[in-house]
């Protein structure tokens, strides 16, 4: 809806990283600063420079960052990704996905591999609410009156949102917007019935430890979200590929959960799961 | 009458401001009580409303322990006034005087019809009444002290360096008025100033205080004048400057009364 | 309590990063203020203009500032300059006002000495009025200082580091701990700055303890500075 | 310039405005929190205030905890009040109220102490009472320091209220966060406009209180009273009083 | 000499404050300014170091027209002291002496050790050098305030009611000793009162002015007090209400000398 950008105004100037130093960026999502930690770790056993620059904010002021050099390596999610840049694309698997990625991404980026991690949004209920009302998939919820859905704000408007729900689903539901992604308010509000419905990340350990029912999504209105970096061609040097490319092989969905649990519950800081993955995965 | 009997004030700090101060004031006359600057006199007249409380020793109006009194009601009946007048700024004149009526129980109407009658008394135009005190100048808002320290027609009126802050033309005319009134009205008047001059031109009896509110001499300006007690006192009255040493020379054919100086002081009528 | 003692390094770091962009706001918006704050003092005409024009800056909700500068400024997104800037504006627009007030305070009967003296225009500024100044300014210096370092953490949410990381972190995170460790490092921070202008403003205003009259002009316009049009 | 259009024909916008989660419901949630914050915090801090100005009790210690009630960050204390009760309106009413208290502490005893103790004397000496003395003296002469305390509160509550969407709290700060989220640059711009509007009307709208609060014959609480100091007490000068004669 | 020729000053508002004054002050002696709160004695000295601008008419200094010269060094050549000192609080005692010799250009360490000498000559302990002034009582920041204005020594003195703002015991004193150091120096001085005592204490020609700068009288003091040139100055000088009328009295065998109040005011030598 607007003309211009104050963020796309900045990308033209400054920032460009000193020549062989890997700047690494993280969304302010502690999962996400993790696997940017496990590739700064993992770049720095192979002798790469690099300089952390995590918890940016959202992929609007972190795009623009990348495409202007500011920073360049990013720890990215295939599916929520190709969606920022073609709001009306029709892959939903995730090699369809990523096929479409690969050319929807700006001429001087590109991602690298896809990794087998998969953590998406994904909508869960509580037992109790799955079981007083018959609800499993998110075709259900139409039977059901007065759902709130809570999670991040700019849920209000992606296309698997609130929007989705209805033309997909032909489900109506109330938003609250909870800012935490996905975080200890939201979960609090799922639990006190402030909001009967949570968009949760699917690797978020809370899903187990809560017993909570992630709805089915048997029209596939979430698409597959895949870990996929996204590098600034001009930092894309076969040094750098290689690394990212083999830990992204070694990454697994179970992997995540553990490791969101470590930094959740047993309040680990990032650098120390990072250095307990790499070590236990022996890929270097 | 108004009596300290070995009356000590020592502040929290350890200053002992009042030194067993015996003291009778008597009723319906003017007592000065001057002396340099902390010297204790505005302790000792603050003793007398309890707006400082005593250490020891007795103090008594009429006979009366003013320590079996409630404080705020004793304040009330004592006339009190005060260098910069110390006006609530934020009322007008007249409410300024009847304030203490007002407090007292008095009626709004009645107590500002009687505040306009006051106004005369101190020689004030009633059409400065609705002004509020910034609007006067500084002779005119001393003048609204005097009134508002007399509205509830207090037997005791006590005055705190009224005229300190003065230009010297318009005290001279203030130091007159009260002259004036205390004629008409015989209050008992205990006046403190540091001015010699106005002590002796206002004072029935003058008190002259050294530190520790200790009395140096208590009398009548003439025999303080005449009989300085101290050299203390000498010094104080301006004896040894030669202030008040004062001999006759003949100038323009006039007999002009000069100081030791050769300063001239005024001119001997014949 | 746990967490506080395994993330030191991080709490450390962030600490630093914090200190780094609170400093450059408070020492540049001092200087900024210093002419403005004389032109209003000086020009009476203009004084309402400008103190109504630094309130003004005041009142933009700091969010939106930090994102817009970039493109005024032609600075990348993630830039602390833009934090600084912001800062900085907010410093200038609650220190105009302290500058104008404290070279009012400046007793006139000193200032006309100084004249009478014989000092020029420019060295009577200078030697007498500024450091007479002096007080009222460090009070408003030390609201400054505080106002800026509680600020700073607002960068956070715009991917500036600072200590307001660890209240966005400890939030998704649910610890607590987290989030109390960045309010106390605020905090101390907050203190240790205000403890180094005292510090500073008796080494460079020794005069000023001795004399009571200042240091009740400062009070009053210490205070009127705080409840006056300043927001934080 | 092009952008800050943008925001203003946001606003305009009907859809924008009317509605549940229009822009006047933020508005009326914006001014909620900072009334209700302001009026709470001055239940606590406006008799707290005129006591410690009034006995000069405590007013050390009243200095440091503003002090440093000040240097708590919004966004820290709002945070920490949300993981306690959960998300809605009370976690960030919580942190304004803090975010309140110095300011009109700071008002009230300042008021208090900013009046002239010769005047306070005198009122005593007179015979007043001490509860006469605070609300028939220091409360009224203290008036303008206390509204700008108020004021300052107010200004302080209204700038900051658009966090409370961080604990999902509603106001404007939904469309700033929304805006910023969804790369909807009008929208943010709008709601910025729209805070610092109110912010500034407010700032008015004490400013005029505060005139009209000075008692008349009182310039104590002008700023014009430090300029024009006299360098003595003095009788008139250029005033076109006449002396009494 | 200082000559005013029909000078007149107006300030931005519209007030008049000089009004076409012709003023001759002599040389090496005490001229004093007097008159009441408004007259423009404050105006007329500081035309004298510019630091008021007339609007009209001629001001020489020794036949100099001071408009020819730059006003800041009209300024360091002409001492200056003020009511409340005007002392830099943030110098110390004595690098607020130096100061005017400093700004002359001469050194740090002679302009301190000839300010030492000053605190002598102005009867001031040199233990009081290294205090600021906040650390003085009244009377010791005047005497620091006439120290200054004598550092450049300066043939021309100005002072504005130095001594208004002290105790009267205290200001006594000052005023004996300007007069010792002006027996010593023989200064040009210009001196500002509106205590009239003061005036005819201190000067060797006393000027009382009306509103205005209007000059109501010049003369001696003797001149004045024997031939007062009109009501207004009787009145100024209080000879109206009867404290220059004197008489003599005897009270406790001495020779009392009272006003006409009968208000004694010293002690006729014999
Ligand atoms: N509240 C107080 N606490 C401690 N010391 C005090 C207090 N009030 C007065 N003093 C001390 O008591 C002594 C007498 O003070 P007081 O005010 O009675 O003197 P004064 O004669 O009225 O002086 P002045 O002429 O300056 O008004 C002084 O040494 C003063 O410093
Ligand atoms: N800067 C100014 N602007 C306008 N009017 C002024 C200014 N300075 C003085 N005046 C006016 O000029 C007149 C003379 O003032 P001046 O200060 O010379 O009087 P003064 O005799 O020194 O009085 P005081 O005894 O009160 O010091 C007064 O009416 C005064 O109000
Ligand atoms: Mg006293
Ligand atoms: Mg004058």
């Amino acid at each position: 809806s607007s003309g211009s950008s104050p963020l796309d105004a900045g990308s033209t100037s400054t920032g460009s990283a000193a020549a062989g130093t890997i700047v690494i960026g993280s969304q302010s999502y502690y999962s996400n600063e993790i696997i940017a930690e496990i590739y700064a770790q993992a770049l720095e056993a192979n002798g790469q420079t690099v300089t952390r620059k995590f918890n940016i904010g959202q992929r609007d002021a972190y795009l623009p960052a990348l495409a202007s050099g500011e920073v360049t390596l990013f720890p990215e999610y295939s599916g929520n990704l190709l969606q920022f840049y073609d709001k009306s694309t029709a892959a939903v698997s995730a090699d369809d996905v990523y096929a479409a990625l690969k050319t929807a991404v700006p001429a001087n980026l590109e991602v690298l591999e896809q990794s087998a991690a998969a953590d998406q949004d994904s909508y869960n209920v509580t037992k109790a609410f799955a079981d007083a009302n018959g609800v499993t998939s998110i075709a259900d919820l139409a039977k059901v009156s007065n759902v709130t859905l809570g999670g991040n704000a700019e849920l209000a408007t992606r296309p698997y949102g609130p929007p989705g729900l209805l033309s997909t689903y032909n489900v109506t539901v109330g938003f609250t917007p909870i800012d935490d992604s996905a975080g200890p308010l939201t979960l609090k509000a799922l639990l006190d019935n402030t909001i009967q419905v949570a968009n949760i990340y699917s690797a978020d350990p809370s899903i187990g430890e809560n017993n909570l029912v992630t709805l089915t999504d048997p029209k596939n209105l979430f698409l597959a979200s895949n870990v996929v970096p996204l590098i600034n061609k001009d930092a894309a040097t076969p040094e750098v590929t290689d690394v990212i490319n083999k830990v992204d092989a070694a990454l697994t969905t179970e992997d995540l959960v553990k490791m969101n649990g470590e930094s959740t519950t047993d309040q680990k800081s990032s650098a120390d799961i990072a250095k307990e993955w790499l070590d236990g995965k022996k890929l270097f | 009458m108004i009596e300290f009997r070995t009356v000590t004030k020592q502040f929290p700090d350890g200053t002992v401001a009042v030194d067993a101060l015996d003291l009778v004031i008597p009723a319906r006359q003017t007592t000065v009580l001057v002396g340099s600057s902390g010297s204790g006199k505005t302790t000792i007249l603050r003793m007398i409303n309890r707006m400082v409380d005593k250490t020891s020793g007795d103090i008594e109006i009429d006979g009366e322990d003013i320590y079996s009194l409630n404080p705020v009601k004793l304040r009330r009946s004592i006339g009190y006034v005060m260098q910069n007048s110390g006006l609530l700024p934020h009322r007008k004149v007249v409410d300024n005087v009847a304030t203490v009526p007002m407090l007292n129980g008095v009626k709004k109407a009645d107590a500002r019809e009687a505040a306009l009658t006051l106004l005369d008394t101190v020689g004030l135009d009633r059409q400065l009444a609705e002004r509020y005190p910034s609007q006067l100048s500084g002779g005119q808002q001393q003048r609204v002290g005097v009134a508002r320290g007399l509205a509830a027609d207090p037997n005791i009126l006590l005055m705190d360096e009224p005229f300190g802050a003065v230009d010297p033309i318009v005290r001279a005319e203030l130091q007159q008025e009260l002259v004036r009134i205390q004629r008409e009205l015989g209050k008992t008047i205990v006046f403190v100033t540091h001015d010699i001059d106005e002590a002796f031109l206002l004072g029935d009896q003058v008190v002259l205080l050294e530190k520790g509110g200790r009395i140096a001499q208590a009398g009548t300006p003439a025999d303080i004048l005449s009989k300085p007690a101290s050299d203390f006192v000498a010094t104080f009255i301006g004896a040894d400057r030669g202030r008040r040493a004062l001999r006759v020379e003949v100038v323009n054919g006039r007999s002009v009364v000069v100081d030791e100086d050769g300063r001239p002081t005024g001119v001997l009528q014949s | 309590m746990n967490w506080v003692v395994n993330n030191l390094g991080l709490i450390w770091s962030l600490t630093l990063d914090h200190i780094a962009l609170a400093v450059p706001p408070i020492i540049l918006g001092f200087l900024i203020s210093i002419p403005i704050g004389w032109v209003a003092n000086r020009y009476h005409a203009s004084r309402g203009v400008l103190l109504t024009i630094s309130g003004l800056l005041y009142t933009v909700p700091s969010l939106p500032l930090f994102i817009a500068l970039p493109a005024i400024l032609g600075t990348g997104i993630l830039d602390p300059v833009n934090v600084v800037v912001g800062l900085t504006i907010y410093a200038v627009a609650l220190m105009v006002r302290s500058v104008a007030d404290a070279l009012a305070a400046v007793d006139s009967g000193v200032r006309q000495a100084a004249t009478a003296m014989g000092y020029s225009g420019w060295q009577g500024f200078w030697q007498v009025e500024f450091p007479l100044a002096g007080p009222v300014l460090l009070a408003g210096l030390r609201v400054v200082s505080v106002s800026t370092v509680s600020l700073v953490s607002i960068g956070s949410v715009i991917g500036v580091s600072s200590l307001g990381y660890l209240f966005l972190n400890g939030l998704q995170r649910n610890i607590v701990a987290e989030v109390i460790s960045g309010i106390v490092a605020t905090l101390v921070i907050a203190i240790v700055f205000d403890l180094i202008l005292v510090a500073v403003g008796r080494i460079l205003l020794p005069w000023a303890k001795a004399d009571p009259s200042a240091r009740q002009t400062r009070r009053r316009t210490a205070e009127r500075a705080l409840t006056g049009t300043v927001t934080s | 310039m092009n952008l800050f259009l943008d925001g203003i024909a946001w606003i305009f916008d009907p859809a924008h405005l009317n509605g549940p989660g229009g822009i006047w419901v933020r508005i009326g949630e914006q001014l909620s929190y900072t009334f209700g914050a302001v009026a709470l915090a001055a239940i606590i801090a406006i008799p707290l205030g005129l006591w410690i100005g009034h006995t000069g009790r405590g007013r050390d210690v009243a200095v440091l905890t503003s002090g440093g009630l000040r240097a708590l960050p919004s966004l820290g204390l709002l945070i920490i009040f949300a993981l306690a009760i959960g998300i809605g309106f009370k976690a960030p009413l919580l942190a304004f109220v803090i975010l309140a208290i110095p300011s009109l502490l700071s008002g009230a005893y300042a008021g208090v102490e900013a009046v002239d103790r010769r005047t306070v004397d005198a009122a005593r000496a007179q015979g007043m009472t001490e509860w006469q003395v605070l609300t028939k003296v220091e409360l009224p002469l203290g008036l303008p320091l206390l509204i700008g305390g108020i004021r300052s509160g107010v200004l302080q509550v209204v700038a900051t209220a658009t966090l409370a969407y961080f604990a999902s709290g509603g106001a404007l700060g939904v469309f700033i966060n929304d805006g910023l989220k969804t790369r909807d640059y009008a929208e943010l711009i709008g709601a910025s406009i729209i805070v610092t509007v109110l912010a500034l009307l407010l700032e008015g709208i004490f400013a005029l209180l505060q005139r009209l609060f000075v008692p008349r014959g009182v310039t104590a609480g002008r700023i014009s009273d430090v300029r024009s100091r006299p360098l003595r007490p003095r009788a008139v000068v250029g005033s076109p009083i006449q002396e009494g004669k």
